[in-house]
This record gives structure tokens, sequence and C-alpha cells, in this order.
């Protein structure tokens, strides 16, 4: 008989004997985080300085070592983004799509502006000009002090897109969009005008679903090229300048890649982890226990890497063998904001449920 | 008051024709221009195709029944020879 | 999941003798099945064809027309050049000409004439083609009959709503209806009557000349029609103005007519 | 090389004939053939479509043919499928020509696969899986095997409306079909994606936006996305709604036939309204509706709203009344069994006549008002090769009217009712009505015959006789226990005195007489003594009834009005007079019919004349029951007769002269996809009373019964089927209540 | 009663009226047939269903008990074949080829397959049975193969005949009538035959067609006469002892029980009566079921070349069934 569950069915966490634990350093909670909203809520990382916010839409600046509140602040709107921001400010969007900017002294709003449409993914800004990407691909630039409208480029996306998005790479003079329809695309700071186009994904197959190949992670900066996963596409090394293909690997991915040591890691759209050879991209190995778990990206904490899943737990691999060395059931509303590296090696975890902690990760006894 | 009659429908039958359009005729008119004039004929005899009734009826309530008739004739490569008219000062349509 | 229990397929020749008995006996149920299971276990074998043939005349038997009709189809998609496809026309005209007709039109009274003929016209065209193709098969001369009693009743049907615009002093209405009669079903017996309305519409519409020619028409083709009287002259007076009165209808006619 | 055909052998042959294959091969017996000419012939053989490939060979001087037919196909079967019904399936396969019997081609097959998936997603199923598969059988036959998996439907998790200034998220979201996942949503499912129920939500926000003056409204993008896990679905709807337009100036172009004047009348809309375009199409139909009356069926009227400044817009009703329009013929179909006549003696719109869409119209009402059809529907078409004559084309669906009916009923009242009832609107084939009846029941045995001809003129005046003879034993019906025996008969006309309106009147006969039970009530004792057991009565009887009902049966808008007065003359044995006044209004709420309130009242009031001081107690009204009030044993109501001296069991009802009754409906949509059309739910509240002044019974409010509850009717083909749930409100401990009610076999 | 008929049966008195006919000077082009029915010239005009409808034509008379079969009669052995001999042609020859025998000349329109030399192939020796220790002197033996067409339609009769080639195997020897085989060489000619039907039915699935076999299709030796609508006779081109035996076979395949026969006379006694006036009204099921009556005659009169075949119908009997019923119903399940 035919079974109706769907194919990709998430497998259920494995026990290890763990080797490493992830002693929490400090936490608090950002208001109820997501607040059930499907959502992206990215912590901003300044070094010193952290700043969250929750769907209910409060804000918080705490100290990156203790986690001590500098200062918090409520604003009226839902907030839809993740938190951009540069010296001066701090970026991010509403539900109404409103792009709002708070100076990072104290959280105040330093100007506000209307968006055609609902942005998923934080503000990004070089000091000079803030961009934002709509979820209808659309890329808008504002003057990053007053908020003045600079330019606007319409991308082309598909009916069916992914419930994600890439944040755009501003750079001094280009910025780099990600499309839903599998494009990178530079655009020129200045003026807005498209550069150079090159095709993470290709959509083939019959059904919308088949045809997905967003790229949903934004590139990483590698020297002068940029590096690129697309979902059902490839693993892409650009040149910056030119849009030239440096190299290409087949990969699916909803989250970027992270290099270290060489390597490239990889939490692929099936749930496997995999290693490769920066050099030749040979697969050093595969992590395939947690099969359709929806693993974050895989974040370089010395000679381990540390992931987030759907149903909340974080998992430590070994970045010699991708053996799963330590678990942690972090936060039951499950885990979609990738980890993030603190200037101290700590990694920076921002649960669903609003669960903010800075973790550890200690030999276990 | 008086007893009510027995409520009786009117009713209407045939074409309707003013004057204005009847002086849109003219002799040697083919057929279908007589038509786009005057309307479709709705009385025909089946074995006489020469001539076309234009004729419009009308019995108010049950009544008795006030007619008007346009009758056209044509010559043998179908197109108007004369035509006589009957007509009643105002037509109804219902 | 759905295991189908596997009933033991019994052989050809047996499937088809007992639908045969069955069907002399009239059990037309039993028969209906051994023929479907013939279908099913050999749909290509030497028997084929012949159960197929039979199951339209099971099915009818059954009363169930409209699967009649559906295995007629069946038949001749799937021996378009069999030598009996006659048969299978047939059939399915007749389970078309019967469709409509209840169980209580045919017994009690009711006159059929006067409703929708529904899927006869469908039966009229499935005999036509009977016709046409297989104009030397033995049911063409039931069918032709039929035909014609589908061609009459719709003339029939004419008339009938020409005779109520007659009492309802619509005579465009009526003379229309007549006239369609007269062109379209010229040899239908309705032609009589037709004409006979034709010419007391046209007369009462005060036009004598297109009267005079029904009557002429009359005369010719319904010579001893009751129309006239015995010297012959066209006396039909249809539209004596049935009196619609309320003191007529209460007094049952004794007192006059406003 | 060249050789002269000696003998052609075809290999291979299953279910082609023989013949088909010769007549496809060019080449004949002795003819001299090259390489050239046998590559055309296999290429005029292959052209055939019947076989996979062919091949030639030479056995000296006998060309060989091998072909190898195409499969059959010789069952198809399909699992996996819920959504789609199997049916719908095989009609696109037999579409395709995948049937039983054809000959089978792979590329249709993955054609259809695709066709499935297609459908699948269109209903949200965006992880469907179809796989098509052939299996090949002995003697070139194939069995075709479809495999369906349909995944589950992606819930919409989230809907965002961007840019709406003037209305709530929550506002435009009512108008939604789609909604987002919630425990009630699993009911409905309308929290499944599904791209055509988008664009409808889309279309109904555009008209939502027109319809309040929002002239430059659009919707910018409409963006969909799925989550990862293709569980959840997320749409973000951007839209600009533009200025809101007010009306600067109305004016009218082009031919309007009846004058300006008259055409004014029906644009509501003034300067300074908000600009809807919902009214002006409501306009421009009631305008083309008004030529219609004209005989300007074709007439066609377009509102065109011209924006200026200051966010005002001039609309102006474009009138092309084109040629006036005749109807050559009205034609019915689907009355199997109700005579052309009776439908047609309906008919305001004559053939051969001005096409009034009127008369169109209101003939199909009174089509309705007949009862005999669950629906009627009309359509007027344009006769091909004229620009001015029409075909009027009714189709009617007919309703079981039971033309032979043994009808077994049960009332709780009357217990079990056996009847034999025929009546066939058209006996005879003479288009009159007659039935007779014969109904068995505990209490009441009754026969009658009657005649009717409703068309005795073709205007409608109707004319006829009835003869009844009934003995009805009131003990059984627990009223006080007495028997009465009637027969006698009735002669009736009527006539209409509007489209609306009829007039009945006629004289009747009866003979009666009592004959006392066995604790005959104190009452009816005095009565015999006073007036004695038998009575010949002459009648004189009239009724004004007007009806603008829309449905014969269970109608849902108009109202029904009637008024009766029944008046035994002098020379009778009891002189007396009893009258009843009928309404029963039907305020549709919604503009579908499905939400309808109902408000019905009934009064009766009966009392003698001339040396009679108060009517008979047997012609008393009764209230109670079904079709009364309900709640309440049926004909329980008002003060009760007195017992006889040893009758020491509670008093019988007796009924009373004064009968005041009405309820109050709210009838609501059959749940669980039940027909509307022959059947009704409704929530209730009855009120009602019996009164005899007679015996001091004098009418008070405080006496008024009342009840509430909920009632189902279902007309099915052995008679209308009802029955209720009431719960008595303010019953007093002698009333004897009745919480479920039925009964089978009459109309209320 | 008139009331209570079946109306559907009112259809048969429906009258067509002939063709309007005008007034001169009447114009005639609106008056057209907007339900033509075709006219039909009936065989038997008065063929109706009213009330009972026609039963499905039975085919299965077509199909015999079995689709090869070895025959004997005076003397003489075939092999009859359910199928046509356009496609057992290419069937044969496929046979003779695989037996070893090969085909050294053939002839299809004629039907006529000769074999190389038997005398050198072990496997043709086996088969045609030729001794093995025959001497240097053994005569040249072929063995020839005829298809004509049978009795019935779609049927073939396959004869097979060992001979003396003669000078050489490669002239096509007519097949003449001369002499009846000897009782051994009709033994090895049924053994042949036997082999021959187990091979075809091997064969079965998948049909081969020769185009010029296909003609053999010869004019049909057996031909129901008629005059008007009615049969009177039947010819068979077959000699007088085949035709016997054919008309043997027919009456019991119909079902007609043959009361009694004279072969040398050349007459049947059958009865030919229907099925409710076989069991003579409701006393018949008491007694034994009724006794065989002869009803009809069937004559069989030698002619050169032919038999023909009449029937006549007795005095005394007045049943629904004539002597045409009797010839068309036979005809039926001869040919």
């Amino acid at each position: 008989c035919s079974t109706t569950d769907t194919f990709e069915q998430p497998r259920p966490v494995p026990d290890i004997e763990a080797s490493v634990e992830l002693e929490p350093v400090w936490s608090m909670s950002v208001g109820d985080g997501h607040d059930d909203e499907y959502l992206y809520l990215s912590p901003l990382n300044t070094g010193d300085v952290l700043y969250a916010a929750s769907a209910d839409g409060t804000v918080y600046a705490v100290g990156a070592d203790q986690g001590k509140v500098v200062w918090k602040k409520t604003l009226k709107d839902r907030i839809f983004s993740g938190v951009g921001g540069d010296a001066e400010r701090l970026y991010l969007t509403t539900q109404e799509a409103d792009l709002v900017a708070l100076s990072r002294e104290d959280g105040a709003e330093a100007w506000r502006v209307e968006l055609p449409t609902e942005v998923l993914s934080a503000p990004q800004s070089n000091g000079r000009m803030v961009v934002a990407q709509t979820t209808d691909g659309r890329v808008l630039a504002f003057d990053a002090a007053t908020g003045d409208k600079l330019w606007r480029y319409d991308g082309v996306v598909p009916v069916l897109s992914m419930r994600a998005a890439a944040a755009p790479l501003v750079g001094g003079d280009v910025v780099i969009a990600s499309f839903s329809n599998g494009k990178l695309i530079a655009l020129s700071a200045d003026s807005g005008q498209p550069l150079w186009q090159y095709a993470v994904g290709e959509p083939q197959g019959r059904t919308e679903l088949e045809r997905l190949v967003d790229i949903s992670g934004q590139p990483i900066v590698v020297d002068t090229a940029i590096m690129a996963v697309g979902y059902q596409g490839k693993l892409a090394l650009v040149d910056v300048r030119t849009g030239q293909e440096i190299w290409n690997r087949k990969a699916s991915s909803l989250y970027s890649p992270t290099i270290g040591g060489g390597n490239i890691y990889l939490a692929s759209a099936n749930g496997n982890v995999v290693a490769l050879r920066g050099s030749d991209r040979r697969e050093l190995w595969t992590q395939d226990r947690l099969a359709w778990r929806q693993l974050t990206q895989p974040v370089i904490s010395g000679d381990y890497l540390v992931a987030g899943d759907y149903e909340g737990y974080l998992h430590v691999f070994s970045r010699e063998d991708g053996s799963l060395q330590g678990q942690l059931d972090f936060d039951d509303d499950g885990i979609r904001v990738p980890a993030q590296r603190l200037e101290n090696g700590n990694l920076l975890i921002y649960g669903n449920g609003g669960r903010m902690s800075v973790l550890q990760i200690q030999p276990s006894e | 008051c008086s007893f009510p009659g027995v409520y009786k429908i009117n009713v209407q039958q045939g074409n309707i024709v003013t004057e204005e359009e009847i002086s849109q005729l003219s002799e040697g008119m083919p057929r279908r221009q007589v038509h786009a004039v005057l309307g479709t004929p709705l009385l025909l005899n089946p074995i006489d195709t020469s001539r076309e009734y234009f004729v419009y009826t009308f019995q108010r309530r049950g009544g008795d029944i006030r007619k008007q008739q346009v009758v056209v004739y044509y010559d043998n490569d179908n197109q108007l020879a004369r035509y006589e008219t009957e007509l009643l000062a105002e037509t109804p349509a219902y | 999941c759905a295991s189908n229990q596997q009933e033991e397929v019994l052989p050809e020749k047996t499937y088809y003798e007992n639908a045969r008995e069955a069907m002399n006996s009239g059990n037309f149920n039993e028969a209906e099945e051994n023929l479907n299971a013939l279908e099913t276990y050999y749909p290509f074998g030497r028997y084929a064809e012949q159960a197929q043939l039979d199951l339209i005349f099971a099915r009818y038997q059954n009363l169930d027309l409209e699967g009649s009709r559906a295995a007629a189809d069946r038949f001749l998609r799937l021996n378009p050049q069999s030598d009996h496809a006659d048969y299978a026309l047939y059939m399915r005209g007749l389970a078309s000409y019967n469709l409509d007709i209840g169980l209580a039109a045919r017994y009690f009274p009711v006159d059929v004439g006067a409703r929708d003929p529904g899927e006869q016209r469908q039966a009229f065209r499935d005999f036509s083609e009977l016709l046409n193709r297989y104009p030397e098969s033995e049911y063409v001369a039931d069918a032709r009959q039929r035909m014609v009693a589908i061609r009459n009743r719709m003339a029939e049907l004419e008339i009938f709503a020409a005779r109520y615009y007659v009492k309802r002093n619509a005579y465009v209405a009526a003379n229309n209806r007549a006239r369609y009669v007269v062109e379209n079903f010229p040899t239908t017996p309705s032609v009589e009557e037709a004409l006979v309305i034709m010419a007391e519409t046209f007369r009462a519409l005060e036009l004598p000349k297109d009267s005079q020619d029904a009557v002429a028409l009359l005369k010719k083709n319904f010579p001893d029609s009751n129309a006239f009287n015995q010297r012959g002259e066209f006396q039909a007076n249809l539209l004596n103005a049935e009196s619609r009165s309320l003191s007529n209808v209460v007094t049952f006619g004794l007192i006059g007519d406003d | 090389d060249e050789f002269s055909v000696a003998d052609i052998e075809v290999e291979g042959l299953q279910r082609v004939s023989a013949g088909t294959v010769f007549s496809a091969l060019p080449v004949n017996i002795g003819e001299q053939i090259d390489e050239g000419d046998l590559a055309d012939a296999l290429k005029s053989l292959f052209r055939t479509g019947l076989f996979t490939d062919i091949q030639a060979s030479r056995d000296g001087n006998v060309l060989i043919v091998t072909v190898r037919e195409r499969p059959s196909i010789s069952s198809i079967d399909i699992e996996g499928n819920k959504n789609i019904e199997t049916d719908m399936l095989m009609d696109a396969l037999s579409g395709a020509g995948l049937q039983e019997g054809q000959v089978f081609r792979r590329a249709t097959l993955e054609r259809l696969e695709l066709e499935i998936l297609r459908s699948y997603i269109a209903q949200g199923r965006y992880n469907a899986r179809v796989k098509a598969s052939a299996e090949e059988l002995p003697r070139n036959r194939v069995a075709i095997q479809l495999d369906i998996n349909e995944g589950s439907v992606a819930a919409i998790q989230h809907i965002n409306i961007v840019g709406n200034r003037d209305f709530s998220d929550e506002a435009l979201l009512d108008l939604f079909e789609l909604q987002t996942s919630s425990w009630w949503t699993s009911l409905t499912s309308a929290d499944k994606y599904a791209r055509e129920r988008l664009s409808g939500d889309l279309e109904t926000l555009r008209s939502f936006y027109l319809d309040r003056g929002y002239l430059d409204f659009n919707v910018d993008s409409s963006q969909v996305s799925i989550s990862p896990d293709k569980q959840q679905v997320f749409i973000s709807i951007a839209l600009n709604e533009g200025p809101q337009y007010t009306i600067s100036e109305v004016n009218l172009r082009g031919d309007l036939i009846v004058g300006e004047e008259e055409l004014r009348k029906l644009i509501p809309i003034e300067e300074g309204d908000v600009f809807s375009r919902a009214t002006t199409t409501a306009i421009s139909e009631a305008l083309s509706f008004r030529l219609g009356r004209e005989g300007y069926a074709f007439a066609n009227v377009n509102a065109v709203p011209e924006p200026g400044e200051g966010n005002t817009a001039a609309v102006t009703f474009f009138v092309e009344p084109g040629k006036r329009a005749y109807v050559r013929r009205i034609n019915f179909d689907g009355n199997v069994s109700t005579r052309d006549d009776v439908l047609r003696q309906e008919m305001t719109q004559m053939e051969g006549g001005i096409a009034s869409s009127d008369r169109i119209e209101f003939s199909k009402t009174r089509l309705e008002r007949l009862g005999f059809f669950k629906s009627v529907d009309v359509e007027t078409v344009p006769v091909p090769g004229t620009d001015d004559l029409v075909d009027v084309n009714y189709s009617v669906e007919e309703q079981p009217t039971g033309s032979l009916s043994a009808s077994v009923g049960f009332s709780q009242d009357s217990g079990v009712i056996l009847g034999v009832n025929v009546s066939e609107n058209n006996f005879f084939g003479s288009g009159k009505r007659v039935s007779f009846g014969v109904n068995v029941s505990d209490s009441v045995k009754s026969a009658n015959v009657s005649y009717l001809d409703p068309y005795y003129t073709v205007d409608g005046v109707s004319r006829g006789f009835s003869l009844f003879a009934r003995e009805t034993d009131y003990e059984e019906e627990d009223i006080s226990s007495y028997l009465l025996d009637e027969y006698g008969g009735r002669l009736t006309f009527g006539y209409p005195t509007d489209s609306v309106t009829r007039l009945n009147f006629g004289v009747g006969y009866t003979r009666s007489n009592i004959k006392e039970g066995v604790f005959t009530s104190q009452e009816v004792r005095d009565f015999i003594l006073d007036e004695g057991d038998s009575f010949d009565n002459y009648f004189l009887f009239g009724s004004w009834r007007r009806s603008t009902l829309n449905r014969g049966v269970l109608p849902t808008d108009g109202y029904s009005h009637s008024l009766n007065l029944d008046v035994a003359v002098p020379g009778s044995d009891l002189t007396f007079y009893k009258a009843t006044h009928k309404t029963d209004f039907y305020f549709p709420v919604t503009s579908t019919g499905s939400w309808v309130v109902r408000a019905r009242t009934e009064l009766g009031f009966g009392d003698g004349y001339g040396d009679r001081t108060q009517m008979p107690f047997y012609e008393h009204f009764y209230a109670g029951g079904y079709g009364s009030v309900r709640g309440y044993e049926a004909n329980s109501l008002g003060a009760r007769a007195t017992n006889a001296e040893n009758d020491f069991s509670d008093p019988d009802p007796f009924g009373g002269n004064l009968l005041t009754e009405g309820s109050l409906e709210l009838i609501f949509p059959v749940p669980f996809a039940g027909d509307s059309r022959t059947m009704r739910t409704a929530f209730f509240m009855d009120a009602g009373q019996v009164f005899d002044t007679d015996r001091g019974f004098d009418p008070a409010l405080n006496e008024v019964r009342l009840s509430a509850g909920v009632g189902f009717q279902w007309i099915t083909a052995v008679g209308p089927l009802a029955f209720s749930l009431a719960k008595p409100l303010n019953e007093k401990p002698e009333d004897e209540t009745q919480v479920f009610q039925f009964s089978l076999g009459q109309t209320f | 009663c008139g009331l209570m008929d079946d109306r559907s049966e009112q259809y048969v008195s429906a009258q067509e009226l002939p063709p309007l006919q005008l007034p001169e000077g009447a114009d005639s082009s609106r008056i057209s047939q907007t339900m033509p029915i075709r006219d039909v010239s009936v065989a038997d005009a008065s063929k109706f269903y009213p009330s009972d409808l026609p039963e499905p034509p039975d085919m299965t008379s077509e199909i015999l008990e079995e689709n090869y079969v070895v025959e004997e009669l005076d003397g003489r052995a075939w092999l009859l074949v359910n199928d046509v001999p356009g496609r057992l042609w290419p069937a044969t020859n496929a046979y003779m080829i695989d037996r070893g025998l090969g085909v050294s000349v053939d002839d299809p329109q004629q039907g006529l397959l000769q074999s190389e030399l038997l005398n050198f192939s072990k496997r043709a020796r086996e088969l045609a049975e030729l001794s093995d220790d025959a001497g240097a002197d053994e005569a040249r033996l072929v063995l020839q193969v005829r298809m004509i067409p049978g009795v019935r339609r779609k049927t073939t009769e396959i004869q097979v005949r060992r001979l003396e080639a003669g000078s050489e195997a490669g002239t096509l020897i007519p097949w003449s009538q001369a002499a009846a085989p000897s009782d051994e060489e009709l033994a090895v000619q049924k053994r042949v035959l036997a082999d021959m039907a187990d091979f075809l039915k091997g064969r079965d699935e998948q049909k081969s067609f020769s185009r010029a076999a296909s003609g053999i299709v010869s004019e049909p030796r057996v031909k129901l006469v008629s005059e008007g609508e009615q049969a009177v006779a039947i010819r068979m081109d077959l000699d007088y002892g085949r035709s016997w035996a054919e008309m043997r076979r027919a009456l019991s395949e119909a079902g007609v029980d043959v009361v009694d026969l004279n072969r040398s006379d050349g007459w049947f006694h059958v009865d030919f009566r229907t099925e409710d006036e076989r069991d003579s009204g409701w006393f018949g099921w008491f007694g034994d079921s009724s006794e065989p009556e002869h009803t009809h005659t069937l004559r069989l009169d030698e002619a050169p070349e032919v038999v023909v075949v009449t029937a006549a119908q007795e005095a005394n009997f007045d049943g629904e069934r004539d002597a045409a019923d009797l010839l068309g119903q036979l005809f039926e399940y001869l040919y």
C-alpha cells in the first residue's frame, strides 16, 4: 500500500557517547523569540556587543562576554528580519515591510522607510548605504544615515520559492545579491546596475517543487572570490570582479558553507554534513546519521564543528572524521538561526523559542 | 366594489414596424436588405415565397385583436417589387 | 494491502455455457456475471466476441438499458469489422428508444406523444447509422419503422403546441408551429391537421390568399379530410372563440358571455 | 538487387487482420521490386500505426514481412488515489486514448503521468508522486498500473498582506477562501494551499476594492514560498490601494429607446457617491433588463468610469439597444413525464412575438411555483442566420410528484396512515387533475374523489368538484371521545384576478352525525341534547389567495396570504360560519437563499348566527402538535372538556372557536452538503393557543403556549418526511408535551 | 384489454405518408426533410420485434470443438483445420522444412506443395515410414501436400500422399484423383497428418499469412439456392459419400432429431418442431418426453459433379416451421 508520509522523513536523534559537552557561559531569553513565526531573526555580533531581536518587537544590546544587558528597546511593530548593522546604526525590517534604523547607542529610532514587500533576510550596510532584498526579488539601497532612497533593482523570481532568503553582500563598490531563481547578480554600489551574473542552479524537473533552486545562504567572501551554494544546485567559487567561475561542485544546501583549515564544511539540504578538501573539493567524510533534520550552517570551534537542527538539538562533530562527539537539547521550538563564532571562540546560539546563550566546548569528564 | 374580472394577459404577436422604417424601403431592394430594415418576417407562406408578411397583432386583456399589416412582394430575382401597408396608430410591445 | 482473494478461474467454454444456459432459462443476472468473467479472464479468447454480444442482450433483459447501450458501444469499438455489428447498433438504438418510457407510461394511458422525446432523438441517430451501414441487416425493417414512429411523434409535439396557441389566440405562433410541420415533417400524418391550422390562422389574420393556398394543399393531399363538408368545401371552424367569461364557466355555459 | 515477387508472407500477426496488412502494402504478386520500392512499402505499412517494428526478408522469390503489433491494453488499474476519484482518472485515461482494447502507446502514458501530477499540484499536493508502468503480458497485451502517492498537502502557515492602509489585514483576510491553519480548518481544509484558490482570492480582493471606489487598486506581487520540510506554505501579498474615487457626474449615451428620464429612475447613484464597480454593473444590468422589456433582448449597456482630477470620476453608461428581438420557438426539455401544455400554459411570453426578458424570467418563476420541478433553468439562444430571432429553452428537472403513490405515513397523533392516492395531473391525457384516495389509520377512515380542471379556460379559470366520506374516532386522537361520520361534496370554481392572486368560491353539502363514545365529555352530551346528533348543512365558501412565493416546494422568497370563509347558509340545521386567515412570509438573508427568515401566522374564528349562538363543537379549531405548536401533543392545547361523572382520566382536549397561531423560523443551510432543493433545516419558535369564547375561555396573552427547537424536512420520492425537536417554554402542569415529533406524507 | 395494451408496440402502426404534392406554381424550396429516413428494400418487411427482443446471433457454430481434426471417409483421410488457407500455407511450408522434408516446388494458387526426395534424409524416411533396409533400387519418393478450402466457411482441408517422383523431383506432379490409397498408405497418411496437426497447434500463437494462398478461397462448396425470398434447395459440390456425412454432421449440430434415414435411397425423416410444439401442452411433462414425430423429409439427389438436397413438409404437420426454414437452419451449420 502507498504510504502518504513525505519521502523526506527526518531521522530520530541518534544516541551517542559524548566526548565533549557544550557548557553555557551565559544565557538569556530574548522576548519569546520567533513567536512561532517561520523567520530567521539572526542576532548581530559586533565583537564586544551583541544585538538580538524577537518577533514581538523587542531589541536587546548585550555584552558579548557576560551577557550584560546594555539597553533594551521595544518597537511598536512586529519584527520580520534578523538584525543588520554598521558602526553607527542597526537595521531591521518589520512585518508591514518598513525598514527601520536604530542607533547602536541606545536603540533610538534614527529613520524609517517603506519597502514594497516583506524582507526576510537582515538588511546589510557598508557604513554609507544599507541594502534590503525583498522576498519577490527586489533589491533596494538607501542612504545609511538619512534613509533616502538611492536605487532599486527588480530581479525575476519563480512562482514558488523556498521560505529562506540570503542577505545581500554589501561591499565598497559592489553589492552581491543572491536570488531564489538560482542566480548570483553583482550590482554596482553607486547605480544598482547589474555588473555580472552567475547561475548557481538551473531549474529542471516537471513540478514547481523539483524546479526550486533558491540560493538562501549568504555567500562567503574568500579573498577576491565568493563561495555560494544553491538548493538543488551547485557549490561554486566565483571571482567577485568578473563573475567568472573558478570551480563548481554539485551540492544542495539552504545554508552557506563554512571554510576552515583548508577544508569546506557544508550542511546539505538532506541533512548530511559533508567535509571537502578545499584544493580539489575531494570529499573527506560525510555524516549521514542526521538525515532530513534540517541542520543549520556548521560553525568551527577548535577541532569541532557545531550545528543546530529543527528539533532544537545542537550537534558537535569532529572535524577529523565527522563523527558525532557531543549533543545538547537546547530549545524545544527548534534552531533555525545558524550559530555564530565570537572573537573568544565561544559560540552564540539563538533558538527559535528566544533562548540565546554563549556556549563553550569542554571535554566531558 | 364590482366583482373583479378574470385576469387575462395581453397577447402580442408579429413584427413591430414603424412608419420611419417603412420609409427606408425602395424598389429593387434585395430580400436581405428588407430584413435588415424591417427585421426578420415572422409570418410566411411555405409555398409562396414571393411575398412576406410583417403582421403585428395585439390583444389587450383577452379583448378583440387589433391588427397592423405590411406585405412585401418580390419579383422572381428576389428584389422588392411593391409593398402595401395598413398601419395602427401605436404598436405597444406588451 | 488489497489482495483480492484468488477465485479459481474456470475454463473459457464453461463460462460461456453457463452464460448461455442462464440466458435461455431467463436468469439474466447469472448470465451477466458469467459473461463479465469471460471478459476479464479471456479478453481475446474465441468466445470473446460472442460474449460481448450476449452481454448487450442480457443487460437489456435485466432492464439495465443504460448498461446495454454501453455494452453495445464497447462491442462496436472492440470489433469494428464484426459481421454482427448490425445487431449491436440495432440494440443500441432500441435501448435509447425505450430508455425514457417508464414502466407506468407503457401500461397506463399516459399520452406519450406530448412529452420531451428525450433519448428517442439518440435512438433515431443510431437507427439511421444502422440503415446506412448495414442496409441488408435483418433488423433494418424494425429499426426503420421505429424511426417513422419517432419522427411522427416529433411532428405531433409541434401540433400539440399549435393547438395550445390557437386556444391562446396567438395565431402567428400557431401558424409558425403548423408551418414547421409542413416544412420539416412533410410525410407525417400530422401534416393534415397542420394544414387545417394554417388555413384557419391565415383566415383569422385576414390573409385569404394564403388561407386558400393551405386549403388547396389540403385538398390535393387529403381529399377526404373531415375538414371538408359533403360538398367538399372547407368549413373547419377551429377558432370559434371559445367563450372565456366567468359567468359562462360558473353556469356551465348557460349564461352568455362577457 | 531486383526480384519478382512470387508470394508475400506476413509473420507475427495477432489481432490485426491479414487483409489490413495486404491492403497497406503497395506490392503485388508478380511485380518487380527493388530495395527502394521495398523501403517505401514498409514505410506505408508503418504509417498505419499498428505495428511497433517491421522487417522484410526474402526467401527465394517470397517476400516475408515480419511485424510486431503494438500491444493492446488488457487492463488498467489505479492505486493510492484518494482525492481524485478513480473514474475521473479513468475518463482522463480514455480521453488520452488509453482504454481497454485500445492500442497502447508509451508516449501517451508519460504525458498522462504529467497530467495527473499537475492536477495534484493544483490541489497544493506539492510532493505527490505518480508512477505509471506498463507490464508486458502474453499474446502481445499490456496491463497498465498507475501508482499514486498523493503526499500531504502543504498547509498555509501565514498570509502577510503588505501595503494596505485603509483596511486592516483581518478585514481583508476574512474575504479570503484560503485561511491559515487552525483547529477547524482541518474540517474545511481551507488551509490547504491551491493555486486556483489563491488567484480566486486575489480576484475577490480586487473586486472588494473596486466596489469601494479604489479605481487604481493593483496587486503588485503575490509571492508563495514553501518551508524546507514542504509542510507549510507562506503567502505574501503586496498591494497598492491607490486613492478612493468619488463620482463627479453620471451621464447616459446612446439610443435610450424609452427616454433618459425613464432610465434615470433606475440609476440610484449620483454626484459625490463613492464609485463602486458592483453598483455600476448592477445598474447596467437593470438598464438592459428595462430595454429587454421593450423587446430589445440583445440590448447591451456598459458603464465606463473616466477618472478626473481630485480623485473624482465621471461615470458614463453607454446604451446599445441592438435590434428588436422576437421569440421564434419556446422549447422544453427534461419534462419526460409532465405534458407539454402543462408547461406552456404557464408561459406569459408568446412565440412569434416580441422577446421580453421580464416575461421570460416571470414564466420561469411560474414553472417553479407549480411544485413539479426540482429545478428550472432558462436560456435565451440567438437563432443562427438571423440577428433578431431568439429561441427560449426551458430545461426542467422533474420531482417525484407521485402520480401513483401508495404512501405509508405515520404521524404520532393518528398512528400509521395507510393511504393509496392516485393523482394524475393529466388524467387520460386530458390535462385535467383527477385524484382519488383511500386513507386508513387508527383514528380516521376516509375516501375521497376530486376532479379539477385548472385551465378550463386558457386564462386559468378553474372548475372542479370533490366528494368525500370520512369517519373519525376522536377518542383515538385523544380528543374528547366521540365518533363523527361525515360525507358530502363540493363544487368549486376559481380564477386569477391578477398575476399573483386567485379568487375561489363554491357551494357544498355535508351530512354529519355524531355518536357518543365510551366516556363522552359533558359538553358533547349537552350539545347532542340541544341540537340532536345528525345535521344537514349547505355551505357557501369563498377564498382569496395571493402568493408571490418563488417555489412551489420549500420556497425561499416571497409571501403567501390567504383568507377564506365557510358559511353554513340558512336552511342548514346548524347555521354558523368559520373564517381563517393565514400568512407566510420568507425573507432571504443571504443572496444565495441559504439563510432565510420565515414568519407564519394563522388565525381562525367561528361562531353561530341566526338562531345558533355558537359553532358546532366538531368544527372546532385545535392547536398543538406538528404543523401547529410543536413541542405540545397534537390538538392538546386549549380548555379541556369536562369529564363524564365516572371518568377519572385527565380531561380530553376540546379545541375552541378562536385559533391564534404563529411561528418564526430561521432556515439555515443543510449541513453535510444536503441538497437544499429537497431538504430544509431550520431553528423555530412556535406560539399558539385555541380559545373558546363560548365556554368563557377568553383570549389572554399569558395563555399562549410557546416552544422553540429545530426542524428538518425532506421531500422524498415517497412523500415529504419531516421531524422536529421542540422544547416547550411556558408549559402549564396540565399540558401534555412531546419533545420529538415527526410525520411522513403530510406537507406542512 | 385495449386499455392496458402495451403501448410500446404502437410504433408498428406508425404511418409514413407519400411526399407532399404541391399544386403547380407552388414554390417547394422551403419543404425539406429534417429527419430523413433512408429507403431500404427489405427482404421480409414483416420482420418486426414489437414485444420480443431479438436474440443475439450465435457465432458459436463457427467455433469448432477442435481446431485440428484428422477425418476419414470412404477410404480418404484429411486434416480439417479451423482457419483460412491463407494462414496455413506458410505454416505447412514451415512444417515441411522443420521435418526435413524440404520443399522442392510449390504452387500457392492451387495450394500444392511437393517435398524434396525423401530417400536421402533420415528424418524424412522415418516420417514417411520408408523401411530401413531398402536396397539401392528403392523407388524415388516425394511427399505431396494439398490444401483446399473446407466445407464450412473459414476452414481448410489438408491432404497428403507419397508418390513416385519419376525422373527429377523438381517438376510439380499434378494432384489427380487417380487411385484411392491402400490401407497401408492411408494409415501412413493419417500418421503424417496427425504429426502435422501437432506442429500446427504449436504455432497457434503467432499467425502468419500468405497473400497468394489467400487467393485459394474458391467458390464455397455448399450453396443455398432460393427463389424470390424462399430457400428451395442446397447444392453440395461434394461426392455423395461426403455430402451424406456432412448432412449427418449438420443435422446433429443443429439439434434436429433424425427419426429415420436411408443412405442408399438418399433420404432423412426428421422432427423439426419448435420447443413449445414439442412438449404438446402441459400434459407433456407428465408422460415421458414426447416421441420424436416425423414432420419433414430431406432428400439427397446425386447429379453429375453435385448433390442437391431438397426438403418437404409432411402433409399432416401444420407446425410453425416450413421446409424453407429447415434448409436455412441446416445451411447455417453446413457453411
